[in-house]
């Protein structure tokens, strides 16, 4: 069965604006990051985690003392940070992406037929969303992480409890909302299975929603890896994860500020360009969706 | 009102249950806290004594039984290292904590709350578009990244604040900016659009119509109608964030927190009952702040008191 | 023997006696100033009972209140008196007789420190309810004590034990002197929070996990306290240390190597103590062949079923040493406070090791050739090896260490080096069962010189140890067992080179450096020239010797 | 004729916008004297409301700007008075009621407050008058024992209902003028019929003058003494009642009326004015129904129509008629 995405008529027009709306420097933020993510080993001068400590806590090349080989400095064990954050770059998105996708894909499979069906099954799972709302998540991951050792699959995992009932409470009310619209009746009266309906008919509804949330959620989750991260929770060393570098900076401020300094300027940007792209979408798919 | 209260409270007691299951198996996972406390230079038979003494060669599901109905009895155990009642040693630090999230919290909406109204009423003026600027660079920071700036250069180079440690009201100032930037940022971006849905509102024309005066139209009718969905959108994040917030002020403060008692020292020991006790201190504060929002919820909207 | 020999050898002893009571004899300067210190740790349990206080971590409380029965020279470290004067091997170091000093007083009146209190201290120690990580072994060796008189006393063991004075010492940190009649009127809880000893100082406030406030106590019979009264924080957070140091809080900060450069720039100075830790990386996996974790195909494991497989893995030992550059790991991530070391437990210069040795030296091409030599040129078909980075309290550095080995090989040697990171009591669990087969990991031993290794070396060298740095080697144990039998103390020394030697020729483990310990110093407080700490011992162990800028 | 209450002279209200100024009121004239019923009559967007709100001076900020003429209310231009004194006007003098009964009231205050407000800030009462005034008030509207419900919220009250409490709200201070925005337009018929008669009660036993605004020409007849069509910003024709149902001068009035069905005829298709109202930013130089309007001549398209009086009181904006 070939599922047809029909984003309504009235949306598609308000996505198709003028070029001059568009958010011009978050998509060219975003569009290098991805970039850099993807080309990262063409990009970066150096390998993110080849030691030499030699060359240790060298300042940025522009500052005395330092040179244009590490353009932005090395840290503790002499490793290049233009290299680090570039590489960075694709672990923050890896990470963020999986644990939205993942994240997102529960909540919507919870979310669809709570708000579809409704009576039991509704409240059922939305109690299921509220107690899972109210798991201190993160306290959860730190404890999961300090014991086992930080990895990878503890970071994802903890983003994915602390997202996946945003996304289920926000899906549902959508659901709810198209589900009392006419053209839910008429499929129903056209004798569509029910499931039918889910697939063809309102999920596609709630496809702009989604995007803008995604947005919105993107960016929150590199800034909890970043956390997770910078507590030594999150991604196990030597990855050039961005919050393990300000972690390994972080008592060094007075000698060697830049090894703390340049991955904050990454996040910042990169959530910076999320966030004004889930703004613009959010004004112009589904003005009435509060910020999440 | 009762039953709408009664059902949080159930739910409440769910969450607290499966949060302590969660943290006794997870604390379990590996290592156990007689290796730390028979250090380097034990023997075999040494390990074993201490061991029994902790109860900690009986099979897991007995230690859980015990475990359960300690809590019960309001016992949580004697910490492993310091044989202090494990919930004991977590009050003490736990009034670190609370005092940091309570003046983070005033701090928060002291900001967060005029800043959005005012952007709200004076839109399109530079107030709004300084507050919208404000808002959304300050979900980008990430606040530790900030707290490492703040020291730099309040502690480092104009050295007017302590770098860490809690002495003073002085030293409270950058654990809570770390802690509310970026609740801040959220919930005036949250007011600021709310707010303007309610002055584009029909009673709030009524009102104007009626001869009121602006100050009072405003903080008065049309606040009150923003500060619900405030209210129950920002306790969702609120709480989630004082945790992480506290968590990451706390160690880069050192404030002798909740918070920093779990990972630093607990986690890392195994000290399984204070482990467990903090978590359930610091889940008892998030459920709590969860049922309150609910009541003050209830309040502030007559349509959800009558259900 | 001639009159005039009596007479110059009589003279020559009261000469001794005389400069030993000099030095031990209280300088008459009375204490002065206010001393604060800021410390990683104050101890576990914080207890000021020495049995009701687990092991582990350093009892910095009970040392400054109480008094040891011997001490340690600052220069050589060999034994020194304390409240006992004397002390003799008797029955082939089966018994051991104690010669007590007189007039010790207890502090607040509990009178004079006789054989009574050693007896009820030592006997408490290895009581079922004690939690003393010494207790169990001492529980174990010693058969009973007797009191000759209130000043002499005589511990018979079960076995001959050269080593039992050493573990006496202030080193040995949970052996200090507890007064019988104040425990027993005002009981245990009491006493492990309000205590009496007969150390230079009196505790006046505690305030659990934070602080504690103590006063000189004069006049000490040893040495009096050079400040009047002193302050310990206990502030885990190294950073946070640094800045109550900058800051003006605190006069001493214990800090990591990270922070060095950033106190010199603060322009503090500093209090060292030598060798205060040898770090080395443990190969994991050279166990028993009848162990489940046994896995033959770890390239530097000898399987007896392959006879090449010796050879091989010594190859590969020897290519794995050669990789590292031990200098630059010591100047870089120790700021070079340290030299690189030739064995591992034992600092270089040690008397138990044999002179002469030089470390491995750091030969990268030799060691590529070695490696293509043993079957895995580039690295190519060398198992991937996991480097568990493992901090203890105190001693961050080992995850550094074990960080920079692991890019060394992967640099030098093309390895793959897969990190884990773990905390103590999960390394512990796996050491236990000798799950280690192709890992490695850094350990930073305290090697505690004083007395002898010996102490160190049982917790991790001997197969039966509980957890192993080394592995389980036949050799190794065979070598192990000779030091222990050798009631000879001379004789001992050459069984220890002979064990350190066949470490060394065997490339067993990879030694990295010995590094110093340091105290960052406000010098307009305190007169860090005086101060001198205890060689090989990561804490501090002399307060009353911190003297303030007169 | 007596002095009238409200005289609004050439009133201009202008709204900036992306797309440029939007005229809304473009030189708006007309007067109310105490007792009478004036109804203002057009297609949505042609400024019904925001002449009243001018009025008022409500016109939603920042966009809204009173750009000229004057409103004089016993004499006196409100255009002029400081905020403090308008808002002694604002419920005491000239009250308003909004269209929409189920947004009109705050949800998150209960009936006695809201009602209560406007009493204590304009007649200074407090605690048990206020509450006592309020109950009467609320009498006066016949909501069924009042005293009982003052505790309650809109959202426990019907639509009619709350329409009903809106009202007490407006009459609470017996304002002499209450301009009345399509009060009735979202309730149903016989709740219509309903508010309306008691509006009629109300007026003939205070006195109090209203501006009626509404689309539905049959709530005109029913209601209205004179009554004023205003097209694209400006009224085109103003007339009694009876004049204006019976010799509609404008084209555009007839072509309202006309659009109204009639039972007895039976026909296949309604009449509706053909094109669309014009875009209030970019007006035509001329009559601005000239594009839709029948009897368009050359002149109309670029001749501004004169301002033409027919008998006492009737006057039409047409060259046709000049």
């Amino acid at each position: 069965m070939q599922i047809a995405i029909r984003v309504p008529a009235a949306r598609v027009k308000r996505l198709v604006v003028p070029l001059r709306q568009v958010p011009v420097l978050p998509l060219a933020i975003l569009l290098l990051l991805v970039l850099t993510a993807l080309l990262a080993p063409v990009l970066a001068p150096g390998s993110p985690t080849e030691q030499n400590l030699g060359k240790r806590l060298l300042p940025p090349a522009w500052v005395g003392g330092g040179s244009w080989d590490y353009p932005l400095g090395t840290d503790l064990f002499g490793r290049d940070i233009l290299s680090r954050v570039i590489y960075g770059a694709r672990i923050s998105l890896m990470i963020s992406m999986t644990a939205i996708g993942v994240g997102g894909l529960f909540g919507i499979l919870v979310a669809l037929p709570a708000g579809y069906l409704g009576g039991r099954v509704d409240m059922l799972l939305m109690r299921a969303v509220d107690v899972a709302l109210s798991i201190p998540t993160i306290l959860i991951g730190i404890v999961l992480a300090v014991t086992l050792g930080p990895s990878y699959e503890a970071v994802i995992s903890v983003i994915v409890l602390f997202v996946w009932p945003r996304y289920a409470r926000q899906v549902r009310g959508e659901t709810l909302a198209i589900k009392q619209r006419d053209f839910i009746a008429l499929a129903k009266i056209a004798g569509s299975s029910r499931a039918r309906i889910l697939i063809v008919h309102i999920f596609p509804n709630l496809v702009p929603t989604l995007l803008v949330l995604s947005s919105l959620q993107v960016g929150a989750a590199i800034i909890m890896e970043a956390t997770l991260s910078f507590l030594g929770v999150g991604i196990p060393p030597p990855a050039p994860a961005w919050g393990v570098m300000v972690a390994d900076g972080k008592d060094l401020v007075v000698s060697a500020w830049w090894v703390s300094l340049f991955p904050g300027i990454a996040i910042l940007l990169t959530v910076l360009s999320l966030n004004l792209l889930g703004d613009w979408l959010r004004d112009r798919l589904d003005p009435k969706l509060r910020q999440v | 009102m009762g039953r709408y209260i009664l059902g949080h409270i159930v739910q409440a007691v769910f969450t607290m249950w499966i949060v302590v299951t969660l943290v006794f198996g997870l604390v379990r996972l590996a290592g156990s806290p007689v290796d730390i406390l028979a250090g380097e230079l034990a023997s075999r038979e040494q390990v074993e004594a201490l061991k029994q003494r902790f109860g900690l060669d009986k099979p897991l599901h007995v230690q859980y039984g015990m475990y359960l109905w300690g809590i019960l009895r309001g016992d949580f155990g004697e910490s492993v290292i310091t044989r202090e009642p494990a919930m004991a040693e977590v009050l003490q630090r736990s009034w670190a904590s609370v005092q940091l999230g309570a003046v983070a919290m005033v701090f928060t909406l002291a900001m967060a709350l005029p800043i959005g109204v005012y952007a709200a009423v004076y839109r399109g003026r530079r107030l709004d578009r300084l507050a919208s600027a404000f808002g959304i660079l300050g979900q980008a920071v990430p606040p530790f990244w900030l707290g490492i700036l703040l020291i730099w250069l309040f502690a480092g180079q104009l050295r007017w604040l302590p770098a860490a440690g809690k002495s003073g009201p002085a030293s409270f100032v950058m654990p809570v900016i770390v802690i509310s930037w970026y609740a801040v940022a959220g919930i005036m971006r949250l007011t600021r659009s709310t707010m303007l849905d309610v002055l584009d509102s029909e009673y709030i024309k009524l009102a104007r119509i009626k001869g009121l005066p602006e100050h009072s139209v405003i903080w008065k009718h049309g606040l009150k109608n923003a500060a619900i969905p405030v209210i129950t959108y920002g306790a969702l994040i609120f709480v989630g964030l004082f945790l992480v917030g506290s968590v990451v002020a706390e160690t880069i403060f050192t404030w002798p927190g909740v918070g920093r008692l779990i990972i630093l020292q607990s986690v890392r020991f195994r000290d399984f009952p204070v482990v467990q006790a903090a978590v359930i201190f610091i889940c008892f504060l998030y459920v709590t702040v969860n049922l309150f929002v609910d009541i003050l919820y209830s309040y502030l909207d007559p349509r959800i008191r009558r259900a | 023997m001639k009159r005039w020999q009596v007479l110059f050898s009589v003279a020559g002893t009261v000469m001794a006696l005389m400069l030993v009571a000099r030095s031990l004899t209280p300088a008459v300067v009375a204490p002065k100033g206010h001393l604060r210190m800021a410390l990683s740790s104050l101890g576990a349990a914080e207890r000021f009972l020495p049995w009701a206080d687990p092991g582990c971590e350093p009892f910095i409380l009970q040392r400054v209140v109480y008094d040891f029965l011997l001490y340690s020279d600052l220069d050589t470290g060999e034994l020194r008196p304390g409240l006992a004067e004397r002390w003799v091997a008797e029955d082939g170091a089966k018994a051991w007789r104690f010669y007590l000093r007189k007039g010790v007083q207890f502090q607040q009146g509990y009178g004079e420190m006789t054989a009574e209190d050693v007896k009820f201290t030592f006997e408490r120690l290895i009581s079922k309810d004690s939690l003393a990580s010494w207790g169990k072994p001492l529980a174990r060796d010693l058969d009973r004590i007797e009191i000759v008189n209130p000043y002499e006393i005589v511990f018979r063991l079960k076995k001959p034990d050269v080593t039992f004075p050493a573990n006496t010492v202030e080193v040995r940190c949970q052996v200090v002197i507890v007064s019988k009649k104040y425990v027993e009127s005002v009981g245990e809880a009491q006493a492990a929070e309000k205590p009496v000893g007969s150390g230079p100082f009196r505790l006046v406030e505690h305030r659990r996990r934070v602080t504690a406030r103590f006063e000189a106590s004069v006049p000490h019979w040893r040495k009096s306290p050079g400040f009047a009264s002193m302050t310990l924080y206990r502030v885990e957070e190294p950073a946070a240390r640094l800045a109550m140091l900058r800051a003006g809080e605190v006069d001493v900060a214990e800090i990591p190597y990270k922070l060095l450069k950033e106190a010199e720039v603060a322009g503090f100075a500093f209090a060292r103590s030598k060798a205060a830790s040898v770090y080395h990386i443990h190969l994991g996996g050279m166990i028993n062949p009848k162990n489940k974790h046994f896995n033959p195909n770890i390239p530097w494991v000898v399987n007896a079923a392959d006879p090449s497989s010796a050879k091989r893995a010594l190859t590969v030992r020897k290519a794995l040493n050669l990789a590292v550059n031990k200098q630059e790991i010591v100047d870089s991530i120790f700021s070079g406070k340290g030299e690189p070391s030739i064995f591992a437990f034992l600092p270089p210069g040690s008397v138990f090791a044999p002179a002469g040795l030089k470390p491995y030296p750091y030969d990268p091409e030799q060691a590529r050739k070695l490696l293509a030599e043993a079957g895995y040129p580039g690295g190519r078909g060398f198992p991937t090896v996991t480097a568990r980075l493992v901090p203890f309290p105190g001693r961050a550095e080992q995850v550094d260490v074990a960080e920079a080995v692991a890019g060394y090989w992967e640099k030098n040697l093309g390895l793959k080096v897969k990190r884990e990171v773990m905390d103590w009591p999960a390394l512990a669990a796996k050491l236990k069962v000798r799950d280690e087969a192709g890992i490695i990991w850094a350990y930073g031993t305290i090697p505690r010189p004083l007395g002898e290794p010996l102490v160190t070396m049982m917790s991790w060298v001997h197969s039966g140890a509980m957890y192993s740095a080394i592995g389980e080697i036949p050799e190794v144990d065979r070598l192990y067992e000779a030091v222990m039998k050798e009631v000879d103390p001379e004789k001992r020394k050459l069984r220890y080179r002979d064990l350190a030697r066949y470490i060394y020729d065997n490339y067993l483990v990879v030694p990295i450096g010995s590094v110093d310990a340091q105290y960052a110093v406000n010098p307009k407080v305190v007169d860090v020239k005086k101060w001198r700490l205890v060689p090989g011992e990561t804490y501090i162990h002399n307060y009353e010797f911190i003297e303030p800028v007169r | 004729m007596t002095q009238p209450l409200l005289q609004v002279e050439n009133l201009r209200t202008y709204f900036l916008s992306r797309w440029g100024t939007v005229k809304a009121v473009d030189g708006v004239s007309f007067s109310v004297h105490p007792g009478e019923t004036l109804g203002l009559v057009g297609e949505s967007g042609c400024g019904k409301s925001v002449t009243c709100l001018s009025i008022l001076r409500l016109v939603p900020q920042p966009a809204g700007k009173i750009v000229g003429g004057r409103v004089l209310w016993e004499g006196e231009d409100l255009l002029k008075k400081s905020e403090v004194e308008m808002r002694r006007i604002r419920g005491g003098c000239i009250s308003m009621i909004l269209q929409d009964p189920m947004t009109s009231l705050n949800p998150v205050f209960s009936i006695g407050d809201q009602v209560a407000e406007g009493i204590a800030i304009h007649r200074r009462l407090k605690g048990k008058t206020l509450w006592q005034k309020t109950a009467e008030v609320l009498g006066l509207v016949r909501i069924s024992s009042a005293k009982a419900r003052l505790r309650d919220y809109p959202h426990q009250f019907s639509g009619g209902m709350r329409q009903r409490v809106v009202g007490a709200i407006s009459l609470a201070c017996e304002p002499r003028l209450l301009i009345a925005d399509e009060p009735t337009t979202s309730l149903d018929v016989t709740i219509q019929l309903q508010y309306l008669n008691l509006l009629k009660e109300i007026q003939r036993r205070s006195g109090v003058a209203m501006i009626f605004v509404t689309h539905d020409f049959g709530i005109v007849a029913k209601t209205c003494d004179r009554v004023a069509v205003m097209y694209a910003g400006r009224i085109v024709e103003i007339a009694s009642v009876r004049d204006l149902f019976s010799r509609p001068a404008h084209p555009y009035t007839r072509a309202l009326l006309d659009s109204i069905p009639n039972l007895e005829e039976q026909v296949d298709r309604l009449y509706s004015i053909e094109g669309q109202p014009p875009a209030l930013h970019s007006l035509p130089p001329g009559c601005a129904f000239a594009p839709r309007c029948p009897y368009a001549t050359r002149r109309c398209d670029h001749e501004y129509p004169p301002e033409v009086s027919l008998n006492s009181g009737h006057m039409a904006l047409c060259w046709r008629v000049a």
